[in-house]
């Protein structure tokens, strides 16, 4: 019966695309609105309250001293999850991960990571005994399609408003040094834009309907200087390559345009 | 729960406690029904610096079949700490406390709900606690008994809750964080008004008969005046003015 | 069909107490016989089997040099846990603790945690790094009702009966000072009291039919003092203000038989 | 498992073993059948300094039921140790040593008890390591069979269970667990006296084959020994006055 | 994906590579198709130092049968790395890594397999790393293709797969492990030649827009070479003359 | 269905047995070919290929610091398991190991651990701080019956190839010496042999068709000077003691065999 009524809605949708429109009225390569709430949870060191069209995630950043990795005794520590939360969609079960969420916040984490967003050699306590851990852990709690960009953008403003405090080496052990707070430090600002393939048509941003008739779909995160840091194809289909030189620059684009409204709530705050 | 001496100034001389409040002042409490879009009820909760949602659904089919019962609907309620919204990093496994706390609001709710209204199904309750200060299980109990009525669920009364508690030899409303690490005794209790029922109790902390039993007045007493904002809440949904 | 039977024990439960009567002959307020060995598993650091009715429970504690908590740094360590052993009743399932028992579990510890009957004080090896580590274990062997009450008397006789070693603090490490053994140091003895409540009936120490009749329950515990310290209420029912007034009279009048019991098994031994 | 050096005097010049032991003398054994009341069948021992108790349910339905064989009754065992049976507090969950002794125990029993008398069922047995000496299998065993037989499980024999070993290239009965740290071989053995089967049989150590002879020939002895107090105990509880 | 540093030298004066190879060279591919008994379809191959095994099963049942689909058949995959297959011996149980890896691979696999050719059934590849190089998921892609074609699933076209990268601010073909540590990036790419389409594609680095496009032609021009090794090892094996 | 299939396998096995015979023509006490291919994993720190008729598997051997035991601070660390991967057998399941493989990892472990093969009192960086762990990993990557002997002469094979890397003290950590491997120290070759019973024969090696109609199995192990090491009895029957007897001459004389040709590949490599 479910499969019958995804397959008449993917029929409309593609119906629609054919015709160069989406669902919901929107231009193929147009983004859902976006608005990011600075500082949501106050009691965490950074945090952001992000809704793209009606999904809605909140990121909470923890910073804590940490030990560092084995042969990264000079580097602080960057992890961030994302998790769907049972309240945000019907379908959602509870227990472990299963293989689409811990995708989900694989790409988002490594989207950051690999931009070198958070300077982590800044965030050294004393080398190979103790460095800065900072923790995102993204939620979502409505669904409507996109998390990974939802994800991403979360964890990007919760960064970008993030204090760490400052410890201090003190008898082999870190020491909490009072009311030296400072900004993490950040060296640029990643972008991650997912777009759907469905029959021949790229869409930017997909929403919920969209997202379940997709054939197959990328991520690309490019950083402010328009270069492209992180990529991630999925989906039961490929893309040829004139495909994917298009959602190339579309992703450098669009993520311009994202970007400046993560500076925006940045300063908002 | 760890050490109870009183290592702060938790009640002063002129019986003001450490954040401001008089002994029988409950915390700004806040209460929204609705706001989540796929729920089928919710409600967002901020109770001193508790930030909790809570989603409903339901009632609806029991997978797998065998836990369904032919009799009556069956209430499921699990209570969840995000991450970051405790002081260290929370691991995100489930931990025995927020078991223990997913049944002691379960069987706080169910004699307000009237499962034998649809056997055979299932009412989901996901509690998640944003930002955690003392009292989250009053606070996500409150929050809980809001997006059931938004779910429409049909219920007998409405659960409202509230801790009592002792600092400094005093009974209290509303134990914050401080008061319950450095504190005496702390005394969650949910109750519903109408029918007079007292369906979450705990107890932690040393008290005495006397104070025991005006722990238990005063919890009452604290519970009425959430109710309250509880029924605001539903108003302001379905008939005021929001903005 | 079970629940036909169930339905039938309860109405008869129930009719009998509408007479005043229990089915096993009881007063309302009346427990159950209580048995204490003293030192049943004599390699334990101390240990106890306590046989409530039916119901069997015993109780192990080890002893053993542990690291802090953090931030508690003077205390030692006392955790107090419960299982139901499969061989106890024929419904048990092994595997991990479901629901009930984790309350169970926790309930029990957080009687005695909460009466300071052990002093935590005194179970320091060396401050910040090195605490003693009290373990009560209880395990249900035989299963007719109230686990509450009889694996909080298990491990509160256990612990009465329990010898700790010593250990000194010497190159960084704790070291067994042999053949220095003393008791656990005891500060009270704190009694839980577990009430049922069926129809309007208040019942003590409900067996195994009557557990499974129970609208409601609440487990109160009270110290030497004849203070109240640890409460839980369980079931799907509530309680009036008077209910659970008279409710915590019951508890300590009750409470206080059961502690000359315990004391008079500690002297026993 | 860990060394097996000889640290100790584990025989004297007059072949008197650490606990004061003949070479030939197994450990104080106490059977007791019944016990327990929920159980279908039951059975106490002390073995030494080992105390275990065994509780057997069955035949009755399997779940899942695919578990089930048409053809033949299953059996299942559980062998299991408490957290403070040992010397260091144990680690609740099951260790793979436990999960290996239980297969043992279970294809140890399998071969005496008469399954193809009650197709589609299990028997369960739930073996649970009170306090733990060396040989815990081997009582256990021991227990387990009386359990079986105390619960009316149709038996073509009970097994008999200790140890062979060898200390000071001495072989030895009954292993305790001295000699099973520091001695140089542990041979648990399971028999069933009446049809002449060894159902459990391991080792740990080095032998000479002629040893190994030696340690099977006086491993049957032994068995021999712990099936009359296996029937004692059966008689005790079904023909004789226990007071 | 630790530090990406240039630390090493991985590209000197004459655009040679730390391992002796130009910029647009493979390392050694070596594909042997077949190999396994008990296997439906098999593969092995050699990718530079990678050593990799897969074994393909179906079209068969599935099991929960609430997982089969009645209009197609599943194709399920399986990544697992050897302990010993890696630096550090590595830890048993499935990482996150192997869970993503795995998906990754399944739907790079799944427009390359007509699964509507058998409904109701599943076709299982499991992909074992006994040794890692740089570059296992696109070594894995490539000797899966085999196993399944081997196993005489219906394919529409065979997936080969192939990495580009940028070491010293130059595209280059097929990183290896050091170039991956201590590169500026990784492009894994999967690719149909007759059909033209990519279905698999990651990147980790930071790409100009102009490298990204180098990169995708490079890769594609890659993967266009792994797919005559494929051919030739099911030729091989199938027509050839193999000693 | 499949029991009745197997039901006839066992029937036809049984009958050529009571003629002297094996399903696949040999004798009861002769094992199938044995071919090991050392060095197999290069970058291990040893390994091995075996393949005993067609049952094969592959041991790598990986050496590195590790904290000794509690107690065992002079030691070195041993640690042999076994995992049947999925695609040996259309049966096998992925997911944690059954009791099965647990048994099978131990009795291939403790084998090799009672022999006292390894001269883990070689093995010590630091005593009480620091030791090298020598793991042997076994995977099954085809399934012909006999997985005991074919990963018990793996693990041997692996080991007797191994290299070790030398670690100093210094700092308070185990360094490197890079350059200085040498040889595992080995004090014996000890060497399993497993043999089933089917009615009353025994038969050495059995096959998977073999395997599946066994009524009880015996792994006997035994080391260089002829002694016997280590022994698990399986399955559902009992042996008798003439039985036990007979299996422990012939594991004696097939071991003796089966060492020269471990001996062989170790010369070989």
């Amino acid at each position: 019966m479910a499969n019958i009524i995804d397959e008449l809605k993917k029929n409309q949708i593609l119906e629609l695309l054919d015709q160069g429109k989406r669902i919901d009225g929107r231009n193929l390569d147009q983004t859902r609105e976006l608005s990011i709430e600075i500082n949501a949870i106050p009691k965490a060191n950074g945090s952001a309250r992000v809704r793209l069209g009606d999904t809605e995630v909140i990121c909470g950043v923890k910073i804590q001293p940490d030990r560092p990795f084995p042969d990264m005794g000079d580097k602080g520590i960057f992890i961030c999850t994302a998790e769907l939360l049972p309240l945000s969609d019907p379908s959602v079960e509870t227990g472990p991960p299963g293989p689409d969420v811990i995708e989900l916040a694989r790409v988002v984490d490594r989207g950051i990571r690999e931009s070198h967003m958070v300077d982590l050699s800044q965030l050294v306590i004393e080398k190979d005994k103790s460095v800065v851990g900072v923790f995102a852990d993204n939620v979502a709690v409505d669904y409507d399609g996109n998390l990974f960009d939802a994800c991403s953008y979360a964890a990007t403003a919760a960064l970008l408003s993030s204090k760490t405090p400052k410890w201090n080496w003190t008898d082999d052990a870190p020491v909490l040094a009072e009311g030296e707070e400072s900004a993490v430090p950040i060296t640029t600002i990643p972008v991650s834009v997912t777009m759907g393939k469905i029959g021949n048509h790229i869409i930017v941003d997909p929403n919920a309907d969209e997202w379940a008739s997709m054939d197959a779909r990328i991520t690309i995160t490019s950083d402010s200087d328009g270069n492209i840091c992180a990529l991630q194809k999925g989906g039961v289909d490929g893309f040829t390559q004139e495909e994917i030189f298009k959602c190339g620059e579309i992703s450098v684009r669009i993520g311009a345009q994202i970007r400046e409204k993560l500076k925006e709530a940045q300063k908002g705050a | 729960m760890g050490g109870r001496e009183a290592t702060m100034v938790l009640l002063d001389e002129n019986g003001i406690r450490c954040d401001g409040r008089k002994v029988d002042e409950p915390r700004r409490i806040m209460i929204r029904a609705g706001g989540l879009k796929n729920a089928d009820g919710s409600a967002y909760i901020e109770f001193g610096d508790n930030k909790i949602l809570v989603g409903v659904f339901g009632p609806r089919d029991v997978h797998p079949k065998h836990m369904a019962n032919t009799d009556t609907g069956i209430l499921r309620v699990r209570y969840h700490m995000e991450p970051f919204s405790v002081g260290e990093r929370k691991n995100p496994a489930p931990s025995r406390r927020e078991i223990e706390i997913s049944k002691v609001i379960k069987e706080a709710l169910e004699p307000a709900v009237m499962l034998d209204k649809f056997p055979r199904t299932a009412v989901d309750v996901f509690i998640e606690v944003l930002q955690a200060d003392g009292g989250t299980r009053c606070a996500a109990l409150t929050a809980a008994s809001v997006a059931l009525a938004d779910a429409g669920i049909p219920m007998r009364d409405m659960v409202a809750a509230i801790a009592a508690g002792k600092v400094a030899d005093t009974v209290i409303l509303d134990v914050n964080n401080e008061e319950d690490q450095a504190g005496q005794a702390d005394m969650p209790m949910g109750y519903m008004p109408n029918i007079g029922k007292i369906t979450l109790l705990q107890l932690d902390g040393v008290l005495t008969p006397e104070e025991y039993k005006k722990c238990i007045e005063v919890g009452i007493d604290g519970c009425k005046k959430v109710y309250e904002l509880q029924k605001q809440a539903l108003n302001d949904k379905y008939f005021g003015n929001r903005d």
